[in-house]
C-alpha cells in the first residue's frame, strides 16, 4: 500500500488541505446554501482517504488515532441525540432555546448549524473507519 | 401513450427500477447484484424527487429573502431523498463487507456455487 | 411529560448504544443494557396505563405541529405491543447475560449489546409512528442491526444466510419506498391520519394506483416478515443465529412489519375502501397457504431450530389470515397473536438453545429421553408447544378459536377446515418432541434422571415468559376487546 | 435448463412488475404541473414558515435538521448500525 510516488506526495501536500477546507465550508454553510452535514462530511473523508492512499495507514493514524475517530463517533451521536430531544422538548415547553439571530450569517439558525458540524465529524470518521477497515480486512 | 411522453420522468425512473431489478435477479455474481440493488434505490430516489418538480420554479434555497416562497418548488421529496441516499450508502457498504467476507472463506462471489457448496457437504 | 414517553424510549435506547461503544469494561456494557432496557420496560407499563386512560396518545415532535413535524400516534394496540416488546427484550437479555458468551467470542459482546439497543429502539420506533417515510427509516435500521445479530457468530453459515436475507429485504424496502413515492405523489401528504383523509375522498379517482399501492405495500412488507412464498430467507437466518438472537429476530422483528401492515391497510385507508379491492383475498390465500405449508415443510425439518423457524412462517400465516378476513375482529385477533406468539415463540427459542448446549447436538433425533435427563426445561417447552397446537386457555388456542368465530361472522366457513388442518400438522411435529422427550421407553436406557439439570438461575426468565404466555391466554378476552 | 428457466422467469417477473407500475404511472398526475395533489398546504407552509421558524436559508437543510430531525437522528443511527455491523464482521 506504499507508494513512494514523489509526484503523488507533493500534489498531496496541495490537494489534502484544499479538499479539508471545501469539506468545512459546505458543512458550516449548510443552512445558507446547498450542502450541509453529510455532502460536507463525504467531502473531509475523502480528504481523509485521499491521505491513507498516498502516505499510507501509518502516516493517518499518527495525525489522528482510530479510536480517537470512534470517540468522536460517539460523542458526536450523543450530542445530537441530546440536543435534537431537548429541542423537541422545548418546543412543546417553551424552555430556552439558541437565539435564531441574524438571517444569512454564518452564526444564524438556532442548532441547525452546530447539528450540521456534529454530523460532518460524524459522517467523515464514520466513512474513513470503513474505509480502512475494508482495505486491511481487519478492525 | 402520450401521458407517457408527459411523465417521462417517471416512466423512465419505472423502466430504470425494471433495468436494476433484472440485474438483481440474473446476474449470480454478488458484485452485480450489488449494483443491480444501487441502480434500483437510484430509479426510486429519481421517481421520488420527480415528484417535487415545478416548471419554471427554483430551488428551495432562499438568495433574496423578500422574494415570494411561492416561486421555489417543492422542497419535501428533496429533504426525504437526502435520508434516503444515506441509508442506501450504508446497505451498500454492508453488502460489500459482506461480498469481502464471503469471498474469504468460499473463494468466489457467485451467489449459486456458494448456495451449492452446502448441499454437497 | 407522559405524552413523551414514546420519544424518551426510544431515546434512551440509541443514547446508551452510542455509550457502550466507547466503554471498556463488560460489566459496565451489561449494567448499561440492562438499565436502559428496564427503564424502557417501566416506562412502556406508564405508557399503557396512561393510554387506557386516554385511548390514544399523539406526539407531534417538530415546531409543534401536526402537519410538518413527524408525529407518534399511540393507541392501545400500540400500547400493548410495546410492553409486550420491551419486556420479551428485557427477558432475552436476561437470558443471554448467562448464554451468550458460549455462542459468541468474547471481543464480539459488547456489540451484541448495541445491537440488541439498537434494535429494540428501531422496532418501536416502526410500532409509534405515524409517518411513512419515518418508519421507511426505522425499518431500515431494524433490517441492519438484525443482519448484524445474525453475523454475531464468525461461520460461514451464517455469513451465507445474511446475504441472502439483506438482498430479499433490499428488494422489499426498495418496493416499500416506492409505495410511499406513488402514495405522496396522490395525496401529497407522509402523515397517516393526513393521508386517511385526502384519501376516503379522492380514491375512486386513482383506483388504479391504489390498487398498486396495496400491492406494493404488502409484497414489500411480506418479504420481510416472511410471508408464505417470500420467506425462503428466514429458516436459515433464524437458525443460524445465536440463541437470543433468534428468539428476538423470530418472536420480535417479523412482527413489527405485519403490524406496519395493519396500520397502512386499516388505518390509512379504511376497511372500506381495502375490502373493495381484490387484495384483501390475495392477503386470505396467502395467509392460509403459509399456515399449510408452513407446517408441512416443519414436519420434515431434522433440526430442532429450523423446525421452530418454519413453525413461524405457518405462525405469520395466521396472523396474515386474520388481516385478510377484513374486518375489525380479524384484525382484532391478528394483534392478539403477535403479542401470543411473541412470547410463545421467543420461550421456545430460547429452551431449545438450552437443550442444544446440553446435548450440543442440533438433531431432533438426539433429544429423544431428554425429558428425563431435563424435566424442568422439557416441561416449560411442553407448556409453549402446547400454546402453538392449541390447547385451551393457552393463547395460540385462543386466537384460533376467535379466528374461527371471525370466519363465521364473515361468511366464510369453509376456511375454518384450513385452521383445523393447521392445528393438527402443528400436532405432528410438536408432540413427537415432548413424547419422545418424556416416554419414549426405549430411548431412556443409559440416561440418568436429571443429569444435565440447568442451574434454575438460567431458568428464571424463561419462566417468567411461560408464566406471560399463561397470562395472555387467562387475559385474553379483554386484551382483544382492547385491540 | 433450470438456469435458462429461472433467467427466463427473471426477466418475466420483471416485465410483469414494470407493466404494472407503469399502469400506475398512467394513473399518476401530470409531471411539473402546479395543480398536483403534492403541491399543497404541507409544501406551502414548509416554502413560507421554514426562513421564519427555522432562520435556515437553506428550507431542505431546515426540514431536515429541524422539523424532520428525528429522521436525520435515525438516518444517524442507520450509519452508526451499520459501522457496527461492519465492525463486527471483520473483528476477529
Amino acid at each position: 500500500m506504499i507508494k513512494k510516488d514523489i509526484i503523488l506526495k507533493e500534489v498531496g501536500k496541495i490537494i489534502i488541505p484544499l479538499v479539508q477546507i471545501f469539506g468545512i465550508y459546505i458543512i458550516v454553510n449548510g443552512h445558507l446554501s446547498s450542502g450541509g452535514g453529510f455532502s460536507g462530511g463525504t467531502v473531509l473523508a475523502s480528504s481523509l482517504i485521499i491521505m491513507h492512499l498516498i502516505y499510507g495507514e501509518a502516516y493517518v493514524e499518527k495525525n489522528i488515532k482510530k479510536e480517537t475517530l470512534i470517540k468522536f463517533i460517539s460523542i458526536s451521536l450523543i450530542f445530537y441525540a441530546v440536543v435534537k430531544g431537548y429541542s423537541f422538548l422545548s418546543d412543546v415547553y417553551n424552555l430556552p432555546h439558541p437565539a435564531l439571530g441574524p438571517v444569512g450569517k454564518i452564526f444564524s439558525a438556532g442548532f441547525i448549524l452546530y447539528l450540521n458540524i456534529v454530523l460532518g465529524i460524524l459522517v467523515a470518521s464514520i466513512f474513513y473507519i470503513i474505509f480502512s477497515i475494508f482495505i486491511s480486512k481487519e478492525v | 401513450m402520450e401521458i407517457f411522453t408527459e411523465n417521462y420522468f417517471e416512466t423512465g425512473a419505472i423502466i430504470l427500477f425494471g433495468i436494476g431489478f433484472v440485474t438483481l435477479m440474473l446476474h449470480s455474481n454478488l458484485i452485480k447484484k450489488i449494483i443491480g440493488m444501487n441502480i434500483m434505490d437510484t430509479a426510486i430516489f429519481l421517481f421520488f424527487i420527480s415528484k417535487g418538480y415545478v416548471t419554471n420554479k427554483e430551488a428551495p434555497i432562499v438568495v433574496d429573502i423578500t422574494k415570494n416562497p411561492d416561486s421555489y418548488i417543492n422542497p419535501v421529496p428533496s429533504a426525504l431523498m437526502l435520508t434516503g441516499i444515506v441509508v442506501a450508502v450504508t446497505t451498500t457498504a454492508f453488502a460489500l463487507a459482506l461480498t469481502i467476507k464471503l469471498y474469504k472463506h468460499y473463494n468466489t462471489i457467485d451467489l449459486e456455487k456458494i448456495l451449492e457448496m452446502r448441499e454437497e457437504s | 411529560m407522559i405524552k413523551f414517553i414514546p420519544l424518551i424510549n426510544i431515546l434512551i435506547l440509541i443514547l446508551f448504544s452510542f455509550i457502550i461503544l466507547i466503554t471498556k469494561k463488560e460489566k459496565n456494557v451489561k449494567l448499561m443494557s440492562f438499565a436502559s432496557n428496564i427503564i424502557t420496560f417501566l416506562l412502556s407499563i406508564l405508557l399503557l396505563t396512561r393510554v387506557l386512560l386516554e385511548d390514544f396518545i399523539v406526539l407531534n415532535l417538530g415546531k409543534n405541529n401536526s402537519l410538518l413535524g413527524i408525529q407518534f400516534y399511540i393507541g392501545s394496540s400500540e400500547a400493548v405491543i410495546s410492553l409486550t416488546f420491551t419486556f420479551v427484550m428485557l427477558m432475552i437479555l436476561w437470558f443471554s447475560n448467562s448464554s451468550v458468551k458460549k455462542e459468541v467470542s468474547e471481543i464480539r459482546i459488547s456489540f451484541f449489546y448495541i445491537l440488541i439497543n439498537i434494535l429494540l429502539a428501531s422496532l418501536l420506533g416502526v410500532i409509534y409512528s405515524n409517518d411513512l417515510f419515518n418508519s421507511y427509516v426505522f425499518i431500515e435500521v431494524s433490517t441492519l442491526s438484525a443482519c448484524g445479530l445474525i453475523i454475531l457468530k464468525d461461520k460461514k453459515e451464517n455469513i451465507k444466510a445474511t446475504v441472502k436475507y439483506l438482498i430479499m429485504s433490499t428488494i422489499g424496502s426498495g418496493l416499500v419506498l416506492m409505495a410511499i413515492a406513488y402514495i405522496y405523489s396522490i395525496t401529497g401528504h407522509l402523515n397517516i391520519t393526513n393521508i386517511n383523509e385526502v384519501i376516503v375522498s379522492s380514491y375512486q379517482s386513482h383506483q388504479n394506483a391504489v390498487l398498486i399501492i396495496l400491492g406494493l405495500f404488502t409484497v414489500g412488507l411480506g418479504i420481510k416478515s416472511a410471508v408464505f412464498p417470500l420467506h425462503s430467507w428466514l429458516p436459515d437466518a433464524h437458525s443460524s443465529a445465536p440463541t437470543p438472537a433468534s428468539a428476538a429476530l423470530s418472536a420480535l422483528v417479523i412482527k413489527v412489519y405485519v403490524f406496519m401492515l395493519i396500520k397502512i391497510l386499516f388505518r390509512m385507508f379504511t376497511y372500506e375502501i381495502v375490502n373493495s379491492f381484490i387484495i384483501m383475498d390475495i392477503i386470505l390465500l396467502l395467509g392460509s397457504m403459509g399456515m399449510i405449508f408452513g407446517s408441512i415443510m416443519a414436519i420434515f425439518q431434522k433440526e430442532l431450530k429450523r423446525m421452530i423457524a418454519y413453525s413461524s412462517v405457518a405462525q405469520m400465516g395466521y396472523i396474515v389470515f386474520g388481516i385478510g378476513l377484513g374486518t375489525i375482529s380479524g384484525t382484532a385477533i391478528a394483534t392478539y397473536h403477535i403479542i401470543g406468539h411473541a412470547v410463545t415463540k421467543s420461550s421456545l427459542f430460547l429452551i431449545s438453545g438450552l437443550m442444544i448446549e446440553k446435548t450440543s447436538s442440533k438433531k431432533i433425533e438426539d433429544l429423544k429421553g431428554i425429558g428425563r435427563e431435563m424435566p424442568i426445561t422439557l416441561g416449560l417447552f411442553t407448556l409453549g408447544a402446547f400454546s402453538m397446537v392449541g390447547i385451551p386457555i393457552l393463547p395460540g388456542f385462543i386466537s384460533k378459536w376467535y379466528l374461527s368465530l371471525a370466519c363465521i361472522e364473515v361468511g366464510r366457513v369453509p376456511l375454518i377446515l384450513i385452521i383445523l388442518a393447521s392445528s393438527l400438522l402443528n400436532v405432528l411435529y410438536y408432540f413427537p418432541i415432548i413424547i419422545n422427550g418424556f416416554f419414549g421407553n426405549e430411548n431412556l436406557d443409559g440416561k440418568i434422571y436429571k443429569s444435565k439439570k440447568i442451574e434454575l438461575s438460567r431458568l428464571i426468565p424463561i419462566f417468567f415468559l411461560v408464566l406471560s404466555i399463561i397470562l395472555v391466554g387467562a387475559f385474553s378476552s379483554k386484551l382483544i376487546n382492547l385491540f | 435448463m433450470v438456469k435458462k428457466m429461472r433467467k427466463a422467469s427473471a426477466v418475466f417477473i420483471t416485465l410483469i412488475l414494470i407493466f404494472v407500475l407503469l399502469v400506475g404511472v398512467k394513473d399518476l398526475p401530470e409531471f411539473g404541473n402546479i395543480n398536483n395533489p403534492t403541491n399543497n398546504i404541507l409544501s406551502q407552509t414548509y416554502l413560507e414558515n421554514t426562513v421564519l421558524e427555522t432562520g435556515s436559508l437553506n428550507i431542505v437543510s431546515g426540514i431536515i435538521l429541524d422539523y424532520r430531525a428525528l429522521d436525520t437522528l435515525m438516518e444517524a443511527t442507520v450509519l452508526f448500525s451499520g459501522l457496527i455491523v461492519i465492525m463486527l464482521l471483520f473483528k476477529s
